[in-house]
């Protein structure tokens, strides 16, 4: 498995090998997957919105529906405003969403599709909305796109009345469906109400009910988003992810904002129950302090298989940030932090939690990273754990290290999106499973008299 | 109300003129029907369509296992088409490169869109000489790099002069055609010009074959090379599953092409034969009557006794190894019905598979097939091209003056084909019962309705429709990727699907639906049948 | 790795191999600790206890108090009168419950200690209670002294007033605190007013606090015990483990009840729904049905890796029981089904479930049995996977066989006991580790040219 | 108030007079305090100890690695104590057996109890060995045994002669005397009387030493044949870590006896000096300081300067491999304090090796040590045996006039005494600081009060206590079970220990204990450290 990896590291300035990223436009589909009723729609052309289908649909094992312009070389000529026109009418009149969500592509942002004046020109039924952003799939990364995609809606849609709503607004980073459902949870254990912006979940971990519904019973709907203008206040988790909408909400809207880190880990979590009790008087339901409790004992009873053990981190920077700090909390050496996304800020961000632990000198941490970057770090001195997206397994094979899934896309696998890697109970969830992936490897590595039926 | 007429029923006037010529009612008159096919995807509808880039790359070029292939354009397709078609490559022997389980972009950025990508793309590369040094590097373009005007075949001219190695530039931008079928003509095309031929290994045994359109999805080119083996016969290479490029290089030798798909690989079956004077057989390993039919054939190409008779013997010996399991699965799929809605050629060859345990198919449908896919090749003369088509290069070949060579005489090639499909396709519709449907670029509305309307028992078609299909409380399996498993090829491949037919149909949890504080769904509970 | 057994099969009638079951006194004393301020006590020899102790604590990496009368020989010979007698007044003065639950041991049970009369006389403080159950070790197994010890504070302590409380009992089979958590969760959800007999959950699970208590917030409460009699009904869960104190109850308190499977698996957990549904007039939120759907969602998903795969299942009826359901409906062949617990019920049960799924031709069912026949049973044809305690990585590791540890004893890894296997959502923690277990299994053998990233 | 009197004081009177004389106040001026010991616990006290069945099977026979042991009682009492010693075992040669791995009950039913159990006791052993063949089986009896009266010597007997194999029986029934030491001097009488000098294999290094109370959990063991043997000493048996029934038969061969738990096996050193000539050395291999006194002792002992050389050497290189480890963990230990309650002799060995680290013991005790364990041997005459003692067989023996052997003559034997602790053991509380408590038979009331009042950094106990100790904010770390780490011995083991410690005092989670929306609690926020 990938035996064509030399050890020795090459400079490499053009050539992307086995990437840690993909495109925005998947993350703006995905954005628009996350708001009720909402048909995404992909300006350009129609192979781009069948990968990203087929991309989210074998991570959630879930329909992911969005439309797209489906250009021909003749759009290419004369520009995409046609088959918006075409393609919005289509998509109203077959699959009648109450709202349709555009993202551009690099193909329309090449040509200079002007979308703010096409979507002026369209005739849009009577209750129905278009909403678009800009997300050109040779800047950033999708995570880039998630976040612009959400900056649309607001820019679209919210408004401040005048009149506040008593809700606060939960803006997260990328997450699965089991992870919104513990940000509700908990927000909803400390009696705080809140609008959460955008929220995949009921729509892409949707039960089996024999009846397909192309719409499912999930996602942010429309006057929550419009009220997201007269919030109390906004709590963006994912400090490289939701900057960029909370800041537009209150440029837009004057709502302040507080954003914290993606809520991975003890300390992450922490604040954001620090947050929520802001908005509840700081009354903090004893539920939730047992859980946290459950966890810290846990952790303690489980260090010993922990501390010192170095691991490498990749995906998309928000995860990796939160593993970083988890496996940080767990004594654990975060030896290899990686992640494709751009941005000087993730790197500061890692060093300054390596500096907090004090073992600056033995992490290394790297933006617009790929998993080859990564696997030659790992040829060059090994860890004793992989944590990360499905494309790690062919380090995790090549080179024998145990490996636990998380982030995005986890393909290979079921279930997971399922259930939460945040807050106090998704801690609880990724320290077991740590710890089974690295006591499975002891389990299988020592010799019989060392194997140990107690723990 | 039809079928037909309820689906098109929802469409405004204009989608439902569109639309109503790529739904076929088969009237069972024995004439077979005309079909809109290869024809634009209407803006705004979910189309299941891929496009340009995704039939070059994804499909053709990207199999071959020692090539390196730089996708050059944005991070995205890139990464989208690494490791996700199960085309299984083995190195072909130790040492060897296998590039498969990479992926290589140039990851254009701002400025490379602003100021033009060759000189990322030249730089790329150099980097990937100078890490792998691979024997060829191919380079797949994608939709900004023909807006941009980055000149890659002049890159790729440049390359091989400047490494001394095998480098081919394919601009099979996205926007490129209607679907994937412009990838395949545009990949076929470069194969043809700067591959095939470039080396003249020659064949050791007569009955030296190629397999066109067999990209060994799920092993299923490694079961068909066991068979063919077993019957005495090599193959030289497939195009392009577990291909190395000397043997691609080297394919001109063999004696017979077999076409496994024909959508995705005619072009290069047609410019061999006028080139190198190459018979091509439509075949299919697809079922156990279809690959028994298939080995005859070529049993009767070649026209030695010697291999007629290992032939019989082959098909004697692996028809009688699965005859019980074959009766175990027949006995619980027949009269259960099937919709299939896959790529070129498997909407075709799967229902000829299905038959062999009793299955009918009601509905079939191509998502980037031509009408002759559908109607058989005789209909080609008529097909009009329309503007999307016009770009595509349409190569003409001339006979090889040196290499061409046939192992038949004329007049033996006369009185073969009067006996087997030499450069014949008669369609998928050839055959199909009345009433069965035939749809081209079923779209997500469409598969939704016509599977409520329908209701097939099993609906194969891929990922994307898969789980609607199946949250509609209708088993759906992938027919691309064959749900991880496969391979489906041949006499043990035709009951590796049977056995996945079964379990999905009847896996217990169907009788699970229903949480028991409803009605009763539907569907009916099977229980049992863990085989 | 037990390289000594032999493949073939040979008949014992005496000598235990590699046991799948233990004694009676240990499941009174965990009944016991599922109620709150109280203290088990053993009375027996001190080793008893400390061994007892030491079994639950490494499987819930928490403190698992209990006391004892410490029998010496000079006990022997006289009865353990006076060491009762001692033992309960210093339990009372040293540490303060509010409630002592005795079991007795092999012992006791040999020597004849009759421990109604022993209670009688004992001198115990005003407002404390003291009550028993006899769990000789040598009849039926760990599971029968837990039933055994509900028995015992239901005789004791159940009273019908004559006034119906309202509420529904469950009284659930030996279960982790993530399960019971579960039980009330779906109650609760329900607006199932119940009392749960015992409740672990909350003791054995407690948090870190930096402040040990010997006795922890949870655990059912003396009123609560007694008021079992004043309930509406009773749901048992766990036919081969609750019946008899459902029996009781009814027989002392006239209270009507019904012993549903116990919950793991699709149907299993219907049956809990539906009989908590009698309880609100049949009233299912939206919340539960999810739930439902997600979970055969997830199983349609991944039935293509259960399909026809056999499995061996070990540990203690019920949990055997429900994890057999849940495999028959995933598709799976439970070739191999034991108990260590002695009772024909169990067999018959399983032949039940066997039938029901048309599998009885290809799989075993044994009661009394030990690891030792399972381990030949795999020698002489082996299975997929294996599911059951931790004893079983003997026979995983020696026939290289995938692994799912599920049930009691699980010594070997942390964080278990803290997240359900019942109901829907354990029924989706079990697929994901399942499928996870199969697969990584495929991922390790695969030649590389099959090695997918996607599934 | 000092912390013993806050502790007594919530006892009634009665359990106040018990357990103030065994919680006993060092007053550092020289003199060995008494402290009651090896006393039965009262009922109702939660005791950490153990019964006489898991001193006797637990702790010295199960470790015998190629014998069979049947566990003669209802199931509870074999599955305990099946696998969860970490007694690290390896057959001594391919082929040969461990049993270590399973267990064996006759799983006594209530017919057995009612009609008596010899009948499936005997059954049980037929069955062993038609299956396994052992070599040796061994009989361990739990509390019903004794009292329903089945003779398990006489089934031994039987075995023997019928099978012709070595079957030795233990009455180690649970009520036996007050903890686990009654079992260790079954199990040692045993050993003593049936095993031990029943086989003459000849020693090949003059050289040779048993070593003896040595378990190998975690592999103590191998890490001290290790050592030994780099120094040219060859172990011919541990007592009973790892060992092979034979090579303890032949242990009468060796020339000394190196004792490391003193209280669970110097009945067979003792016994061993009288019969067979072999003097004992208390020696401890826990702690660096400690392994090179042990390793000087024995080279002291065998008097050979090539020898003493070679051991100097190997201290040299050892010490040299681990001073900058040991200096790390030193700098983030000193000053820290401990409390230390294990079995019989660890609580003792363990502050020597926290001394390494500069941690200061606070708090030790034993579980079921005796006063000579204490207080030193010196106290062994005065004393006074009580009830539960009674019925324990006290061996005598004498010397066998073939079998003795003196390594040493008479007159060597006395100068080496003077400089060497032969035959000699100090006791625990020998070298205890001023203030620091010994409490026996510590219960776990205690521990929680005393965890309260003296605030260690560390405490050292069982996996009943540690978590409850660690609940209450106090880091704990199991010293039976080495928290499932170790080999602790030697001078690598020193290290492993080290690492374990300051791990466990430095993972970070500690200051997360209290959410930050509560005072923060008095633990300090420890942050780093992964070393």
């Amino acid at each position: 498995m990938l035996d064509l990896t030399p050890k020795e590291h090459s400079e490499r300035t053009a050539l992307r090998i086995n990437s840690c990223k993909t495109c925005q436009p998947v993350g703006a589909l995905y954005c628009a997957l996350g708001v009720h009723n909402c048909m995404p729609y992909s300006h350009g052309s129609q192979g781009c919105v069948a990968y990203h289908r087929t991309f989210l649909t074998r991570h959630f094992k879930e329909p992911a529906i969005a439309s797209t312009s489906s250009f021909t070389e003749g759009a290419c000529v004369f520009g995409g405003g046609a088959n918006l026109k075409q393609g919005t009418k289509n998509v109203f009149d077959i699959y009648d969403p109450d709202i349709i969500a555009i993202h551009t592509t690099c193909l329309s942002e090449t040509i200079g599709d002007d979308l703010n004046s096409f979507i002026m020109d369209l005739d849009i039924p009577e209750d129905k909305l278009v909403v678009h952003s800009n997300t050109p799939s040779y800047v950033g990364s999708h995570v880039d796109g998630y976040f612009n995609m959400m900056c649309g809606f607001i820019k679209y849609l919210s408004k401040n009345t005048g009149v506040k709503n008593g809700k606060t607004a939960i803006l997260p980073s990328w997450s699965n469906p089991g992870d919104l459902r513990e940000f509700k949870r908990l927000a909803a254990l400390m009696n705080v109400p809140i609008t959460m912006f955008p929220d995949q979940s009921g729509v892409m971990d949707s039960p089996m009910t024999d009846h397909y519904e192309i719409y499912p019973k999930g996602g942010t709907t429309i006057p929550e988003i419009t009220g997201l203008g007269d919030c109390d206040s906004v709590i963006g988790l994912g400090e490289m992810t939701v900057t960029e909408p909370c800041e537009q909400l209150k440029k837009k809207c004057r709502v302040n904002y507080e954003v914290l880190p993606y809520p991975i880990g003890v300390e992450n979590t922490d604040k954001f129950i620090m947050a929520l009790s802001k908005m509840n008087g700081g009354n903090i339901p004893y539920a939730i302090e047992e859980e946290r409790g459950q966890l810290i004992d846990l952790m303690l009873d489980s260090h010993i298989w922990f501390t010192g053990k170095t691991c490498a981190i990749y995906g998309d920077p928000d995860y990796v940030l939160g593993l970083t700090s988890l496996v940080l909390e767990m004594g654990m050496i975060p030896k290899y932090v990686l992640t494709g996304t751009p941005g000087a800020a993730f790197v500061n961000k890692t060093k300054a939690l390596f500096d907090k632990y004090d073992v600056g000198e033995k992490c290394v941490s790297k933006e617009s990273g790929d998993l080859f970057d990564l696997h030659q770090w790992v040829k060059q001195s090994p860890v004793d754990l992989l944590i990360g997206s499905s494309y790690g397994k062919q380090i995790a094979r090549a080179e024998d290290i145990p490996f636990v899934r998380a982030g995005f896309p986890v393909l290979d696998r079921y279930g997971h999106p399922l259930s939460p890697i945040t807050c106090y109970k998704g801690a609880i969830r990724l320290v077991e499973q740590i710890s089974n992936a690295l006591l499975d490897r002891i389990d299988r590595d020592v010799p019989d008299e060392q194997f140990d039926v107690i723990m | 109300m039809d079928a037909k007429t309820m689906v098109l029923d929802k469409y405004s006037a204009r989608i439902y003129k569109n639309r109503k010529e790529h739904i076929i009612v088969m009237d069972g008159n024995g004439e077979i029907p005309t079909i809109a096919a290869n024809a634009r995807s209407a803006p705004g509808i979910i189309t299941e369509r891929g496009c340009c880039y995704a039939g070059c790359k994804g499909v053709v070029v990207g199999p071959i296992k020692d090539v390196l292939t730089i996708t050059h354009g944005p991070i995205g397709c890139g990464f989208y088409s690494w490791g996700t078609r199960r085309n299984q490559a083995k190195a072909s022997k130790e040492g060897e490169p296998v590039f498969v389980q990479y992926m290589f972009s140039t990851d254009m950025q701002e400025p490379d869109i602003v100021f033009g990508g060759e000189k990322k793309l030249r730089q790329a590369i150099k980097e990937a000489m100078e890490i792998f040094n691979p024997k060829a590097i191919m380079i797949c373009s994608t939709c900004p790099v023909g807006l941009i005007g980055d000149d890659v075949q002049a890159v790729a001219t440049e390359t091989e002069k400047l490494y001394g190695i095998t480098c081919i530039a394919f601009s099979c931008e996205g926007y490129k055609g209607v679907s994937q079928s412009a990838g395949h003509h545009i990949a076929n095309n470069g194969l043809m010009k700067q591959v095939i031929g470039t080396k003249d290994t020659p064949i050791e045994n007569p009955f030296t074959v190629n397999i066109l359109g067999e990209y060994n999805i799920g092993g299923d080119g490694f079961e068909q090379i066991r068979i063919l083996n077993k019957c005495g016969i090599d193959v030289r290479t497939s195009f392009t599953g577990d291909a190395a490029i000397d043997d691609l290089k080297a394919a001109h030798m063999a004696n017979l092409n077999l076409v496994m798909c024909h959508r995705s690989i005619n072009y290069i079956a047609e410019m061999m034969e006028v080139k190198y004077g190459i018979p091509w057989l439509k075949v299919n390993f697809i079922g156990l009557e279809s690959t028994c039919n298939t080995l005859r054939d070529i049993g009767k190409f070649f026209g030695d006794q010697k291999l007629i008779d290992r032939i019989e013997a082959v098909i004697a010996e692996e028809m009688a190894e699965v005859a019980a399991e074959r009766e175990h699965y027949r006995t619980r799929l027949t009269g259960k019905t099937a919709a299939l809605y896959v790529g070129g050629s498997r909407a075709h060859h799967y229902q000829l598979l299905l038959n062999d345990f009793g299955v009918k198919t009601v509905l079939a449908g191509y998502e980037f097939a031509h009408r002759d896919d559908y109607e058989g090749r005789d209909v080609i003369p008529t097909i009009k091209e329309d503007a999307d088509g016009k770009n595509i290069e349409h190569m003409t070949v001339e006979a090889d003056p040196e290499k061409y060579h046939a192992y038949l005489t004329p007049e033996q090639l006369e009185a073969v084909k009067a006996e087997i499909p030499l450069s014949e396709y008669k369609g998928m519709m050839h055959g199909m019962e009345e009433g069965s449907l035939v749809v081209d670029d079923l779209n997500h509305y469409e598969t939704e309705a016509f599977t409520r309307i329908l209701k097939p028992d099993i609906f194969f078609t891929g990922v994307k429709d898969k789980y609607a299909i199946q949250k509609d409380g209708t088993m759906s399996r992938q027919l691309h990727s064959y749900d991880y498993s496969g391979p489906y090829a041949g006499f043990k491949g035709a009951m590796k699907f049977g056995h996945d037919v079964v379990m999905g149909l009847y896996t217990p949890c169907w009788g699970m639906v229903s949480p028991p504080w409803k009605n009763r769904a539907t569907i009916e509970a099977h229980i049992g049948g863990g085989n």
